[in-house]
C-alpha cells in the first residue's frame, strides 16, 4: 500500500462537495453522517427543501444547538430552523413520498459501494446487528442516489467494491460516489472518475479502489463552488 | 408557535386556467379531485380543459356526472349558475372513458351525460368500489404497486381479478392507479405548492395530488410561504406542480 | 297475491325502527335513502357519531336545508350540522376507517337480501349501469350491517329472497333486515322474524317472502322505542 | 368558521397512568409511537408498563433503545431525567422481542439494552425498513392484509418473502402488522379521544392508533369536545380506546 499523495478531505469538505449536486429548489432527505452535514453548507442563493423521515418536509438549516422543543427533530436527532412553507406529517405520508419517488436527491453514508451500483451501509457483519432505519426506502426509491463517504476504511482498505461483502441496503441504486479523495459516477457501463482532490491523479485514486474505474472525458479537479 | 427563519419561495404559481391545463394533449388520463358536487371539484380547471378541446381523454373521479342532473352537492335548485360535472367531457364528445365509483344516481330521468354517452357507445364506464378506488391512487403515490382487500369479493368487482387468502379471509388483488394529470381543489396554497382543505373538501383531492405525473391545484387564494400553518398541510408541495388562483366572486362555488 | 292485513310503515318509520338498534356512541355510516332518514330520528338520549364517506366523522344531524357551504357535506349529498368533536380527513382515512373495521354499524338500502345475508343494491340489471360508491366497503367490513328497505318491489314481489338476482353488493354481510312490514334476523342456522308490524302476523309476512323463515321465540310487535 | 350545534360527550379518560395499562397480559404485543427520542415518546405509559411488570412482551416501535445511551432526540446531556426508551423492557427482562427500524446507533459503546438482551439471547430483534414497518401498521389498520413494495428487494429482507413483477419491476410482498396494545402520545385529546400533535411528534402514533386492538393515549391536556378544531385532529376518536392526561410539570419532555 503506497503512502497517499495527498491530504485527504475532510467529512466537511466531502458534505460541501456533495451539497454543490444538490438542485436548487429540491426535495432532498439526508443520511446521518457525513450526508447531515450537507444542511449548513450550500452554496449561496441555492434553496433545498429537506425532507427528513420523521415527518417534516421544508427545512433548509439545522440549529446548532437543542432549542428545547424534542417535538421538531430530523430523523437524525437534529433539530431543524423552522422556515415558512414547512410541513408537519406522519410517518405513513412521510413513506408514501419516499416510496413514491418523490425525493429528488438523497445523500447517504456508505460502508461499500459496488461498480453496479450496490449500496452497504447499514451492518458491520462481525457486529451482527444493524440499523435499517429510512435508508433502504431512500436507497431503492430516491430519483437520484449520492453516497457521501471516506474513500477507505480506517485500515486503507477500498470500500468502492466488486462486490459488497457487506448485507446490501439497496442493489443498483448509487448514482454517483463522493468520498475524501474523488468524485465517481455510477452508470450501466461502469464506474466513471469525474473529480479528483488535489495531488491526486486517476492513477492514486485507481490503486485504492478495488473495481477498474473509467476516467470521464470531463475529468477535472474537485469542484468547491 | 412557529419563529419562522426566513426562505427564498419557489413559485408554482400560473396566471390563469387556460395557461395552466395548455399543455394536455388527447389520450391524457385525468384524475379529478373532491367527491362529488361542489364542493371540492376543481371547476375551472374542468372548463378550462373543455374550453381546450382536447380528446380521447379518461377520467377518473368518484361520484361522477350526477350533479348536472340532480343538484348533488349543489345548492338544491340553484340555476345560477346550473351545477356542472364530470359529464362536461362526455357532453362534448372529448372523453372516451371515466373511472369512477358512482356515476349514475338512483333515479333514472333525467339521464346523466355519461349515461347517455354509455348507452351511444361512445364511452367506456368503469366502476370501482369508492375504497378500492381510493386506496388504488393513493398506491400510485405512495410507490405500491398493488395490495389485497376484502371489499368486491363474491361480486362483478372480482371477475378477472386474482383473490388469495389470509387468516382464512378471502381478498382481491388490485393494482395501483395513476394518472398524467391531477386537478384538485383547496381553499389556499402558499408558493411551494402547500394546499389546506377546509370541511369535507379533500376527499379524493390529496390522493390524487400524489399520483398524478402532473397536478394542478385550483385554490381560493395564494398566500407567501408561512401562510400556511405548518400544522395544516393537506398536500405537500412537493405534489404540487402548478397553483392557480380563481377570481374573487367567481359566481362557481 | 292476497291482499295487505294491515298498512305498511312509511319510510320514516321504517328509519325510525332502524334507528332503535343503533348503539350510543357508536360510529354509524348511513347509507342514502331510507337509511339517510334515521340521522333526525334518535331515540331521546342517545348520541351517535356519524361517518360519512367523504371524510367527516362525529356529526349527529342534519341541516334539513342547505345553509351555503358546499364544503360540510356528507357521502348523499345532505349538509350535516356541526357538532364539537367532530373532524374532517380525506377519502384514503375515510375508507381505512370502513375497510378497517372501525364502523359499528352500517345501515344500508337493498334492493333484495338472500337468507344468506347476500346484499344486492348498487344496480338494476336492466338499466345495465350502476353506482357502487362506499357500499361494497361498508358492506362487507362494518361490524354490524342493518339493511332498511321495503319488504317488497313496487308489484309486490319478495326482495328477501333465496338467491339474488341482482349483481351482489357483498355476499353473506348481512345481520338485521328492517322494512316496512317487519324485523328479521339473519343468523348461519337462516332467517328468524324478530318482529312484524301491527295488524301483520307471521304467516302474512311469509306470503311475501320468498325464503322460509323461522319465527323466534322473542317474537313481538314492531317496536316504536 | 364553525357554529357548533351542542351534542353530549363520551368520555374516554382515565384517571391515571398505571390503570390505563392494568389489563395487559404477559405475552401481549405493545406498539409504541413516536420516532424515536423524546418528542412522540408514550414515557409516562412505557413507564407504568414497566412498573406492572407482565413479561414475554413483544415491542414494536420505530428507532428503538438508542436515547438512554445516546440522548438521541433528547436534550444533549441531559440527566434530569436520564433519557428513557424501549430498552426499559429488556434490562427489566420483561420483552422478549422488538420489531423495530433502527435498535442500534453507529457507535457499539456503550451498548443499549436491546443489544445486551440480544446478545445474551435474551431477545429477538427484528429489524424492517421503516416505510415497510410502518407501511404494515397502516395497513393493518385499514384493512388491507399484504401489499407490494419495492423497499428491501435485493437485500436480506427478502429472505423467505414473496416477490413479484408489476410492469417490469420487482417487489416484496409483506403483511400487515398488528398489535394489543398501541401506546400513543398526543399534545392534546378531547373526550371523545380525538387526538392532536404537534410538530414532528406524530411519526407512527397515528397509524398504531389505528392498528391496535385498544389505544391509550398519553397527553399534555384533555379538553372538552371542539377544544381541537376539526380540521386538525390528527387521529381519529374512532381510533382511541383510553386517554391519560400527564400532570404538569413532569420532569420527562
Amino acid at each position: 500500500m503506497t503512502r497517499d499523495p495527498a491530504p485527504r478531505l475532510s467529512r466537511t469538505d466531502i458534505a460541501r462537495r456533495a451539497a454543490l449536486d444538490l438542485p436548487d429548489g429540491g426535495i432532498v432527505n439526508l443520511g446521518i453522517g457525513i450526508p447531515a452535514l450537507c444542511s449548513n453548507l450550500l452554496p449561496e442563493g441555492v434553496e433545498l427543501r429537506y425532507h427528513a423521515e420523521n415527518g417534516i418536509l421544508g427545512f433548509s438549516e439545522m440549529n446548532t444547538k437543542f432549542d428545547g422543543d424534542p417535538n421538531i427533530m430530523d430523523a437524525g436527532g437534529n433539530f431543524p430552523k423552522l422556515v415558512p412553507g414547512m410541513a408537519f406529517f406522519d410517518s405513513v405520508e412521510s413513506f408514501g413520498l419516499i416510496r413514491g419517488g418523490h425525493i429528488d436527491v438523497t445523500v447517504l453514508g456508505g460502508l461499500q459501494v459496488s461498480d453496479k451500483g450496490d449500496l452497504a451501509n447499514w451492518m458491520i457483519p462481525k457486529r451482527g446487528i444493524g440499523s435499517i432505519g429510512g435508508g433502504m426506502d431512500l436507497a431503492t426509491n430516491a430519483k437520484r442516489v449520492i453516497v457521501a463517504m471516506e474513500h477507505t476504511t480506517r485500515d486503507n482498505k477500498p470500500k468502492i467494491v466488486n462486490q459488497c461483502s457487506f448485507p446490501l441496503t439497496a442493489p443498483n441504486c448509487v448514482d454517483d460516489i463522493i468520498t475524501d479523495i474523488a468524485v465517481i459516477k455510477v452508470k450501466t457501463q461502469g464506474l466513471f472518475l469525474m473529480e479528483a482532490a488535489q495531488g491526486w491523479s486517476p492513477d492514486d485514486v485507481q490503486a485504492i479502489t478495488e473495481p477498474e474505474f473509467i476516467v470521464s472525458d470531463d475529468f477535472k479537479p474537485f469542484q468547491t463552488a | 408557535m412557529l419563529g419562522y427563519h426566513q426562505a427564498m419561495p419557489v413559485s408554482k404559481t400560473i396566471d390563469n386556467f387556460n395557461d395552466a391545463v395548455a399543455d394536455i394533449p388527447s389520450g391524457a388520463s385525468i384524475m379529478i379531485g373532491g367527491f362529488g358536487g361542489a364542493g371540492g371539484q376543481p371547476t375551472r380547471l374542468m372548463l378550462a380543459l373543455r374550453d381546450l378541446g382536447v380528446d380521447d381523454l379518461t377520467i377518473i373521479g368518484n361520484v361522477a356526472g350526477i350533479s348536472a342532473t340532480t343538484h348533488y352537492g349543489w345548492r338544491e335548485g340553484a340555476d345560477d349558475p346550473k351545477p356542472v360535472d364530470q359529464g362536461m367531457f362526455f357532453a362534448s364528445g372529448q372523453a372516451s372513458k371515466i373511472i369512477c365509483s358512482f356515476p349514475v344516481p338512483g333515479t333514472t330521468n333525467p339521464l346523466s351525460e355519461i349515461e347517455k354517452a354509455w348507452r351511444a357507445g361512445r364511452a367506456e364506464v368503469e366502476i370501482v368500489p369508492q375504497g378500492t378506488l381510493i386506496e388504488q391512487i393513493r398506491a400510485a403515490g405512495a410507490g405500491i404497486p398493488a395490495f389485497y382487500t376484502p371489499t368486491g369479493v363474491g361480486t362483478s368487482v372480482a371477475e378477472g381479478k386474482e383473490s388469495r387468502e389470509f387468516d382464512g379471509r378471502t381478498y382481491l388483488l388490485e393494482k395501483a392507479l395513476t394518472g398524467d394529470y391531477a386537478f384538485v381543489r383547496a381553499q389556499k396554497a402558499d408558493t411551494h405548492g402547500n394546499l389546506q382543505y377546509v370541511g369535507t373538501s379533500r376527499a379524493f383531492g390529496p390522493a390524487m395530488a400524489t399520483a398524478a405525473k402532473i397536478t394542478i391545484a385550483e385554490v381560493d387564494e395564494i398566500v407567501d410561504p408561512g401562510g400556511i400553518d405548518a400544522e395544516r398541510v393537506g398536500t405537500l408541495g412537493a405534489y404540487v406542480d402548478r397553483i392557480v388562483q380563481r377570481k374573487a366572486g367567481d359566481p362557481y362555488p
